[in-house]
């Protein structure tokens, strides 16, 4: 097992090598540079600032004094934002993992539950209902759903406050800042919920489906125990295991940040900052984020593989 | 031979042959009772027809812009009112449908196949494979999708591959590079599979592989597989017009669900008319709903322990 | 002598112990520990012992379904452990298992008609249009009717779904069967048929059997010889009239001893062993046996007994003997 | 023993319904259990003995099978008509049951030690702490040594033998006025097994227990019951004391079925079995089932059902060997 | 082929269709009805929101990259010079200039006691250093100023001088410099804003400005306010500079609210006090059903245009050129789908601008007769498939533009239009700009949507036709009149010579002129003296701006 582990991170570390060079190239090879989209300058003040970024190297030069640099533990200065690239993801990161632990918590809790009762009432008034529940919030774009919520919930009714992550010119602290965002998150909270439990909701119904007619659940119902025991201790245990692939995904999507959430609720996340660096070309930036994921991906991965073996024990890694 | 085998050939030879109906015959006798999928497959194939039928009964068919027509609430000639260039929105949903059907059931059959293809035989295999193939997995998988698209924006363009294909190659390119994370699931499903006694068995049976996996694993991968490909159908369906906005969909005039909606996305439109995105995303809908009604019909013909 | 059918040789197979998140190896199940098995073609060899004592390992390990730990295993000559892939997978038909839990061996989605004969044409041992005749015609041997054919395991009763696990592995003609307690379920009109069965295809086939079992009656009505395990080591072997006419180890004594005589309300003199099972994790010193050997001495704990040959085909683990 | 019954089931009759028909698995039966007392039942292998133990537990799956009718009286209440909560009261705790296939019967995933405590913690109210210490007992009541490791470890990590005395040491641990046990000991070697039947008959006249055993080891039987039902094709063709029952057994399926055991150290070349095969449940029509295979078989066997009557010694017997007027119409 | 209308429906259809077309609001709209002013903004006494896309915190004049900074800094920092209504140069900091003879040297003279935010002084000194930094060799951003030719600065960012010559502090108060040749935009892009040497000078050594970076975020200005926080993606904070020359604004705080797309929640729940909209008619009418905002309509100073690329032989035609102006709709395009939102453009100057003209500008009205007759005269004749063509070349136009929803009716009319001319048109639209911007780049297109930034001076929207940006377009008569346009500072002088070169390029067509924006100002009816001016905007006047 632990010669396992150490395999395996030999492999990560060897992916996370090629999936930054290729990142690199991805990225070099996008149309349009940082220069390109400022149409004020002059083409030979063009040239002049390529030189001066270094843009005008060879790609793998470039390349290469990335590397060099991201070894010593610097990740450069955002060229659209003029400051350093680590200090930037500090300022946005927390914003959105806040926002995604929180309504990554609820997804499973209420996916869990629902595709749980929804399998063992197969068929019933309740499962449809679910259904075509999940599924026209699938059909719509989620803009719609939060533009919805918001003209309802902060517009009409003035619930809850519209969109930003505290009152505009509030200098709360301590509890009062706390509540201020707990109330700032809740709508954004609600539609990523919303948009999520859907297709977990399904993966975990289908998955139950199967589990409860397998002979150790009637074993269960043998012993006396309560349905909801079988329920989410026997059965659940069982189809849990597929999910546990998405728990992997999960890591790199925590801290990804949404951009279309983010978006339509103006929260200062990291889906944003990525989008605009982008739009602009900003390599440091955009390197050190992608960088970022591709580390949090890898290791997600690497999670689930070893999680799977702990949920079922006759999986051998 | 003992005489036990005397007998039972005749036990054999008593009973009529009928049993020999083909065990596909008998899902699709099976499925057929089941009023939900006959229900919901009758919905998607009303769905193709309206798309693919419907426009040649509508006088709009020719998409034109009629500046005198704009943003108008359905009436009697529109009966789904007209969109902010005055164009009949009933017609274009339909025509829209055309494309947005295709893409999701393709995008879905594509991916679906390529995902369950190379999770089964990694999680089959396991070794040396395994490894080789989820390691690509992972790289494919911390490549960021946004670089991504831009750069077959920029290819296509500049390789001059006409508007109207270019969406049918970068799904086919999307599914190529976009199967790890189906891929995983199929894999980690197979994993706890391959190790229970009944894969034993077959290893004691000397099946071939090819047996092993399409004859043992696939059936019990089935419900994964249907929920993945019922999800994937109206994801495919909202994604296009994503694509669109890389300029990688297609273009404006022609309409799609997704574009049909994306068009509305603002507060104006989604207060004031309704008409303008309700029937597209209606129409996603009843699509996915159809299909993943079908989806669970199947899912119970293929379960054993099911009955309807 | 001719070659050996089987030839099992000093095989082990431990299975680690883990403990922890990352799943340390803490220790070791010795389930099988140093044992050797000759069968001869044409003969039925008996593996009979405690539960838990290694024999379904044993089988296992036999036709490589499970690694083994060490040892060798031959069939018909032919290190079965060094085979690539593909030639130890055509191998397979000559070499079949019946399984100990017939449900859990079964494919719930697959129907039974098709779990049996999808074997046979994968070997090609038959032509796909003959193959079901051929399936009903095995389910009748085994006491299935061919109206069974297209149902699914789930359908079934437990002796039922025994049957088709026999069907499945005598369809594809095999030259060796290991069969995993495979009358265990059936009620004892039909474990005669089978019994009988077995014994024919002996006879016509030349047929192999290692047969696992814990019914002593059966055994002795089947087999040639008898091997007798304990805490995953062989205690003794013998031909069947001598360990059922003169057993020597004190386990098999009392195994005999204990065989529930379809007699009601008939009172016998039972061997009652003493004490608590030991582990194989952690077994005892010495003889094994000793904790629980009613006639165990000083020497039993310290020194491991030889597996001796006390004459004949009889071999034995015993200091007292 | 007392004379009141503790399960008295009557008139069971529990179908399946497949594609091609109704499989009547259970049809028609009736049978009594008193307190302390230990009923077996031998059958043909597929006879529906099972699906009758698991009628019982209110465990017959949905929507494919269901009890079509009768009664199951326990303790003086209709269990078929309990409410839900009233019979998971019930289950585990009054009445225990030990499935025939250990390996699918206990959750993959779950550790041994705790699919153990569950009922203890349900029933018996115990603590988490408690119950692990009483699990600890258990494993090795039931003959398992290092039960530290074995409660920690998976079902897959067990031999057969050793499962099925985790299923036993469930049943038996709230103590449970009725034990069905559905072929219990098959798996076990047969010291352990004379151990855990001492061990179930000492259960018995220490608290009274009642069981229910399926199994098809006439040894085993001879050696437990106190009274005997055997079942052919979903029915009972012939029920009495054992003792009776194998001294004199009256029906031609009960006499094939002796005559089929083979006993140790009476070496036969062939075993004797039965002729012939079980009628496919789906074309049974009125007669007795037996009949195809029976060695006396008459004209009204082809066309008429025998009623289960009594003979003698309050042995009951469905054939129509024994009915008087059955001869007339000969 | 339309079939289906009778005829009582449509007229009362074109009844509206032609409300719609009527500019829909001219002048200043007052709140009707403040009680429905939400609480939240009711509350709010010495505090002013407006919503701002996310700023970058680089909030140092010259150095930052994006617009949106600019807009913070532009509350921070005071510049020499501004312009008024006309977009003609008004004093500032300077109180006044001086333009020498050979119109190579300006004097600026700066108001006595100026103050940075801190207190400290502010000098010809600072001016001095400012524009000596922007010649730094590291000077890696986009300020015109080193463009300007001052005399010294080449030999300066060489590394030759240790000072650019050309730049002379006379006293304090008093500082004059002097660029290679006359030009005319050279008073405002020198009037801009001034780093304090003191604050930014420090560590400054010529080569290295990167320690400029570590400032950004604590900027020291002279503007009408001082930043307090700036929280990043979500505000910006600002109080009252009480040592701004002009005196303390009036309203204490002002903050911007970061805000990315629609901004019609913040409004509707007075989150923001201020926010501007595309004129739409819909808008318009919402915005005035809310009843607590005034609304004032605006024309910013810019115009949009479809470049065609002369490199192309067939658009190397003026005629096809032309064709193209007289086959687009543009009125349906521009102006109706916008619902007003909208003006056609024929020339590259903004109507507000003082040198905007109609006189003797071709209005190109949407004719396809015309444009088929223009194609006719290039010789371009329709082939079998209705697609024209010359030489056995099919007239094809590739067209490229940004994803939006203006590019998506482009493109639906157009395809009609150009359909209806004989032209094959092919579209294709690129996700943002800098795509779209690198493939132009790349020469490989005939047609692309764009839009100019903010322009000051008449010069400014002329610039793309001069400096090769429109590669292929080269008229000498043009560039005469250009740099004549130039080299004079007299307005009147000037505005004779723009409407000369409007005309010149109202027939030339290097890009074909679309159209300007029209937007609708909408903002608390609390707020007063708001006013707007076309070159500045509304920053000129928010220290103005008090709460009822
Ligand atoms: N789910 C089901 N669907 C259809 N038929 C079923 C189902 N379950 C059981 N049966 C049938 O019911 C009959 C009785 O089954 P049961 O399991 O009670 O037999 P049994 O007496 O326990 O046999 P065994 O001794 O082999 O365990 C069998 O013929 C079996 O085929
Ligand atoms: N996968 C495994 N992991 C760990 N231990 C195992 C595993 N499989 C078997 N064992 C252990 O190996 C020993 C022997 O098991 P095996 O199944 O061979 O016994 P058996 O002789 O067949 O018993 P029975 O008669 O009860 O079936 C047991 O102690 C068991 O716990
Ligand atoms: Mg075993
Ligand atoms: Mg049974």
């Amino acid at each position: 097992m632990s010669s396992y582990l150490m395999k395996r991170l030999g492999y990560t570390l060897f992916i996370l090598l090629a999936a930054s060079l290729l990142i690199f190239c991805l990225y070099a090879l996008t149309p349009g540079d940082f220069i390109t989209g400022n149409i004020k300058l002059s083409p030979e003040r063009k040239a002049e600032l390529r030189e001066l970024y270094g843009l005008n190297k060879p790609l793998l030069e470039r390349y290469v004094i990335w590397m060099n640099n991201a070894f010593h533990g610097n990740f450069g200065y955002s060229l659209d934002k003029q400051q350093p690239v680590l200090k930037l993801f500090n300022q946005y990161v927390w914003n959105s993992f806040l926002l995604a632990i929180v309504s990554t918590f609820l997804t499973w809790l209420i996916a869990v539950i629902i595709g749980v009762i929804a399998a063992y009432k197969q068929y019933s008034w309740f499962d449809t209902f679910v259904m075509v529940g999940i599924f026209a919030a699938m059909s719509i774009p989620s803009f719609f759903i939060g533009l919805f919520l918001i003209k309802i919930l902060a517009v009409d009714f003035k619930w809850l406050p519209p969109g930003g992550m505290l009152t505009t010119g509030s200098n709360a602290t301590g509890v009062a800042y706390l509540k201020e965002v707990i109330h700032h998150m809740t709508l954004p909270v609600i539609v990523m919920t919303l948009l999520g439990v859907g297709s977990l909701t399904r993966y975990f119904r289908s998955n139950m489906i199967d589990v409860i007619q397998q002979d150790y659940i009637r074993t269960a119902r043998a012993k006396g125990l309560s349905e909801r025991k079988v329920l989410f201790t026997h059965a659940l245990r069982n189809a849990l295991l597929p999910a546990i692939t998405l728990v992997g995904f999960e890591l790199p999507a925590l801290f990804g940040g949404s951009l279309i959430i983010e978006r339509i609720f103006n929260w200062p996340g990291i889906g944003q900052l990525y989008m605009q660096s982008f739009t602009v070309r900003d390599y440091p930036l955009l390197m050190g984020f992608t960088m970022f994921i591709a580390v949090l991906t890898v290791i997600g991965t690497l999670l689930s593989d070893i999680l799977y073996h702990v949920a079922d024990p006759r999986v051998k890694i | 031979m003992p005489s036990i085998q005397a007998e039972v050939t005749n036990v054999a030879t008593n009973r009529p042959q009928a049993v020999k109906s083909s065990l596909w015959r008998q899902s699709i006798r099976k499925l057929l009772k089941n009023k939900l999928a006959v229900g919901g497959f009758a919905v998607v194939v009303f769905m193709f027809l309206l798309c693919f039928v419907g426009p040649l009964f509508s006088p709009y068919t020719d998409n034109k812009v009629n500046m005198t027509m704009m943003n108008k609430a359905p009436n009697i000639h529109h009966w789904l009112g007209t969109d902010k260039l005055g164009r009949d929105v009933l017609t274009r949903v339909m025509q829209a449908g055309r494309i947005s059907l295709t893409v999701g059931i393709a995008s879905m059959v594509l991916s679906v196949f390529i995902g369950t293809l190379l999770g089964a035989i990694a999680g089959y295999y396991r070794g040396i494979v395994d490894q080789v193939i989820m390691r690509i997995a992972d790289l494919l998988l911390t490549i960021p999708s946004l670089p991504l698209l831009f750069i077959f924006g920029a290819l296509l363009s500049e390789w001059k591959v006409p508007t109207d294909y270019r969406m049918y190659i970068v799904m086919l390119i999307l599914s190529l590079v976009g199967w790890p994370s189906l891929a995983r699931m199929v894999r980690g499903q197979l994993l706890s599979l391959r190790e229970r006694e009944f894969m034993q068995a077959t290893i004691v049976l000397g099946l071939r592989d090819r047996r092993k996996l399409v004859n043992h694993l696939l059936p019990n991968l089935v419900p994964l597989l249907i929920v993945i490909a019922t999800l994937n159908i109206g994801g495919a369906i909202l994604s296009e017009s994503v694509l669109s906005f890389f300029g990688l969909g297609v273009m404006p005039p022609t309409p799609t669900w997704g574009n049909m909606i994306d068009a509305a996305n603002n507060m104006i439109d989604f207060q004031e008319r309704p008409w303008l995105w309700v029937p597209p995303g209606f129409s996603i809908f009843a699509t996915v709903i159809a299909i993943n009604i079908f989806g669970d019909g199947l899912r119970d013909v293929l379960d054993p322990k099911q009955k309807r | 002598m001719s070659e050996a059918l089987l030839d099992i040789q000093n095989l082990k197979k431990y299975f680690p112990i883990k403990a922890g998140l990352l799943s340390r190896t803490v220790g070791q199940v010795k389930a099988v520990d140093d044992i050797s098995i000759t069968i001869q073609p044409g003969e039925t060899f008996g593996l009979v012992g405690e539960s838990g004592s290694g024999k379904s390992t044993v089988g296992r390990t036999a036709i490589r379904l499970t690694d083994k730990t060490a040892g060798e295993v031959r069939f018909k000559g032919t290190d079965i452990y060094s085979l690539p892939p593909e030639q130890l997978r055509q191998l397979r038909p000559k070499m079949q298992l019946i399984f100990q839990d017939p449900y859990s061996s079964l494919n719930p989605r697959v129907r039974i008609g098709e779990a049996i004969g999808e074997a046979v044409l994968d070997h090609g041992l038959a032509p796909a249009s003959d193959i079901r005749d051929i399936v009903k015609e095995v389910l009748a041997s085994c006491g299935l009717s061919s109206y069974h054919i297209d149902r699914f395991p789930h359908e079934f009763s437990g002796g039922q779904r025994q049957r088709i696990g026999i069907a499945r592995a005598l369809v594809l003609n095999p030259e060796l069967i290991i069969a995993d307690e495979p009358v265990s379920a059936l009620d004892v009109s039909i474990q005669a048929q089978i019994i009988n069965l077995f014994s024919h295809l002996q006879e016509s086939k030349g047929l192999t059997y290692l047969f696992i079992s814990h019914d002593l009656s059966v055994v002795e009505h089947l087999c040639s010889r008898i091997g007798v395990m304990y805490l995953g080591s062989m205690v003794e072997t013998a031909s069947r009239d001598e360990l059922f006419r003169h057993p020597l180890h004190p386990y098999t004594k009392a195994l005999l001893s204990a065989v529930p005589i379809p007699i009601p309300k008939l009172k016998r003199e039972r061997i009652v062993l003493k004490g608590d099972i030991p582990s194989p994790a952690n077994p005892p010193s010495g003889c094994k046996f000793h904790t629980r050997c009613p006639f165990a001495e000083q020497r039993c704990v310290e020194e491991v007994p030889v597996f001796r040959n006390m004459g004949g085909e009889h071999w034995v683990a015993c200091h007292l003997v | 023993m007392s004379t009141h019954s503790l399960l008295h089931i009557q008139h069971l009759s529990t179908y399946f319904d497949t594609d091609e028909g109704t499989v009547k698995a259970v049809d028609d039966i009736s049978l009594h259990v008193r307190p302390g007392e230990i009923v077996c039942i031998v059958g043909e292998s597929g006879c529906g003995k099972s699906i009758t133990a698991l009628s019982v537990m209110g465990l017959i799956e949905a929507p494919t099978g269901r009890i079509a009718d009768g009664i199951i009286d326990f303790d003086g209440q209709n269990l078929l008509s309990l409410s839900k909560n009233h019979l998971r009261s019930i289950r585990g705790n009054d009445i225990a049951m030990i499935f025939q296939e250990p390996m699918s019967s206990l959750n993959p995933v779950i550790t041994i030690g705790e699919q153990m405590s569950e009922p203890l913690i349900i029933h018996k109210k115990m603590n988490k702490k408690q119950a692990q210490k009483r699990v600890l007992e258990l494993i090795t009541q039931v003959g398992i040594s290092r039960p530290e490791q074995i409660a920690k470890s998976y079902p897959h990590e067990l031999s057969g033998g050793m499962l099925q005395r985790i299923m036993i040491a469930i049943a038996i641990s709230c103590d449970p006025k009725l034990l069905i046990a559905d072929e219990p000991t098959t798996a076990l070697d047969v010291t352990i097994q004379a151990q855990i039947l001492d061990m179930l008959r000492e259960f018995r006249s220490q608290s009274d227990m009642s069981i229910l055993l399926i199994t098809h080891d006439l040894g085993v039987v001879a050696e437990m019951a106190d009274y005997v039902v055997v079942m052919y094709s979903g029915k009972i063709v012939e029920e009495g004391e054992v003792v009776e029952l194998f001294a004199n057994p009256r029906h031609p399926y009960t006499q094939g079925l002796l005559r089929s055991k083979p006993i140790i150290n009476q070496r036969q070349k062939e075993l004797y079995s039965i002729p012939g095969y079980v009628p496919n449940p789906l074309e049974l029509q009125e007669s007795c089932y037996f009949h195809e295979r029976c060695e006396h078989c008459m004209d009204i066997c082809r066309t008429q059902e025998p009623p289960l009557r009594d003979v003698e010694n309050g042995q009951k017997t469905a054939c129509w060997l024994y009915e008087k007027e059955a001869a007339v119409h000969v | 082929s339309n079939g289906g209308t009778d005829n009582s429906s449509s007229s009362a259809e074109k009844g509206t269709a032609q409300a719609q077309q009527s500019p829909a609001l001219n002048s200043l709209f007052k709140a009707p009805d403040l009680t429905q002013l939400p609480a939240t903004a009711q509350q709010r006494t010495d505090t002013i929101i407006m919503a701002l896309t996310d700023p970058a915190g680089a909030f140092t004049p010259y150095f930052h990259q994006s617009g949106y900074d600019g807009n913070v800094s532009s509350l921070l920092y005071a510049p020499l010079v501004t312009t008024d209504d006309k977009g003609l140069p008004a004093p500032n900091l300077a109180e006044s200039w001086d333009l020498s003879k050979d119109q190579r040297t300006y004097t600026f003279h700066l108001h006595k006691d100026l103050k940075f935010s801190d207190g400290s002084p502010l000098t010809a000194d600072d001016v001095a250093f400012t524009w000596t930094i922007l010649h730094d060799k590291s000077y890696d951003n986009d300020s015109l100023i080193p463009t300007l030719g001052i005399v010294g600065g080449a030999e300066y960012k060489a590394g030759k001088a240790s000072t650019v010559s050309g730049i002379k502090v006379i006293d304090p108060q008093t500082i004059s410099v002097t660029i290679a040749k006359p030009n005319a935009t050279a008073l405002l892009t020198l009037g801009s804003d001034v780093l304090s040497k003191a604050y930014y000078g420090k560590d400054y050594k010529f080569g290295e400005l990167e320690y400029i970076k570590k400032l950004h975020q604590t900027p020291l200005g002279n503007g009408p306010y001082v930043l307090t926080k700036f929280i990043p993606g979500q505000e910006v904070r600002f109080t009252a500079n009480e040592n701004y020359f002009k005196g303390a604004p009036k309203t204490k705080n002002f903050i911007y609210k970061t805000s990315e797309g629609d901004t019609w929640q913040y409004v509707e729940t007075g989150e923001i006090d201020f926010a501007s909209f595309s004129a739409t008619q819909e808008n318009i009418n919402k915005l005035k059903s809310l009843g607590f905002v005034d609304i004032l309509p605006y024309t910013p100073s810019t115009y949009s245009f479809l470049q065609a690329n002369l490199e192309h032989e067939a658009l190397k035609d003026k005629k096809v050129r032309q064709a193209i102006a007289y086959g687009l709709d543009r009125q349906s395009i521009y102006v109706d789908a916008n619902q007003g939102a909208g003006e056609i453009a024929n020339i590259p100057a903004a109507p507000i601008s003082w040198a905007y003209t109609t006189e003797g500008i071709n209005p190109y009205a949407y004719s396809a007769e015309k444009a088929n007759q223009l194609l006719d005269e290039a010789g371009w004749v329709a082939g079998a498939d209705g697609i024209r063509e010359k030489d056995g070349q099919k007239l094809t136009l590739h067209y490229l533009g940004s994803k939006s929803p203006q590019t998506d009716i482009f493109i639906a009319v157009a395809t009609e239009n150009f359909k209806a001319i004989g032209v094959d048109f092919q579209p294709e639209v690129f996700a943002d700009f800098n795509s779209l911007a690198s493939k132009v780049e790349g020469g490989d297109y005939d047609l692309a949507s764009f839009s100019t930034p903010m322009l000051t001076d008449p010069s400014d929207g002329l610039v793309q036709f001069l400096d090769g940006e429109i590669k292929g377009y080269d008229n000498p008569e043009f560039v005469k009149l250009y740099n004549e346009a130039l080299a004079t500072n007299d307005i009147e002088q000037r505005k004779k010579i723009y409407g000369d070169i409007f005309r010149l390029l109202n027939d030339d067509l290097p890009v074909i002129f679309t159209n300007y924006k029209k937007v609708v100002y909408a903002y608390n009816g609390r707020i007063q003296d708001l006013t707007v001016s076309p070159f500045n905007g509304i920053a000129s006047s928010v220290p103005q701006w008090t709460l009822k």
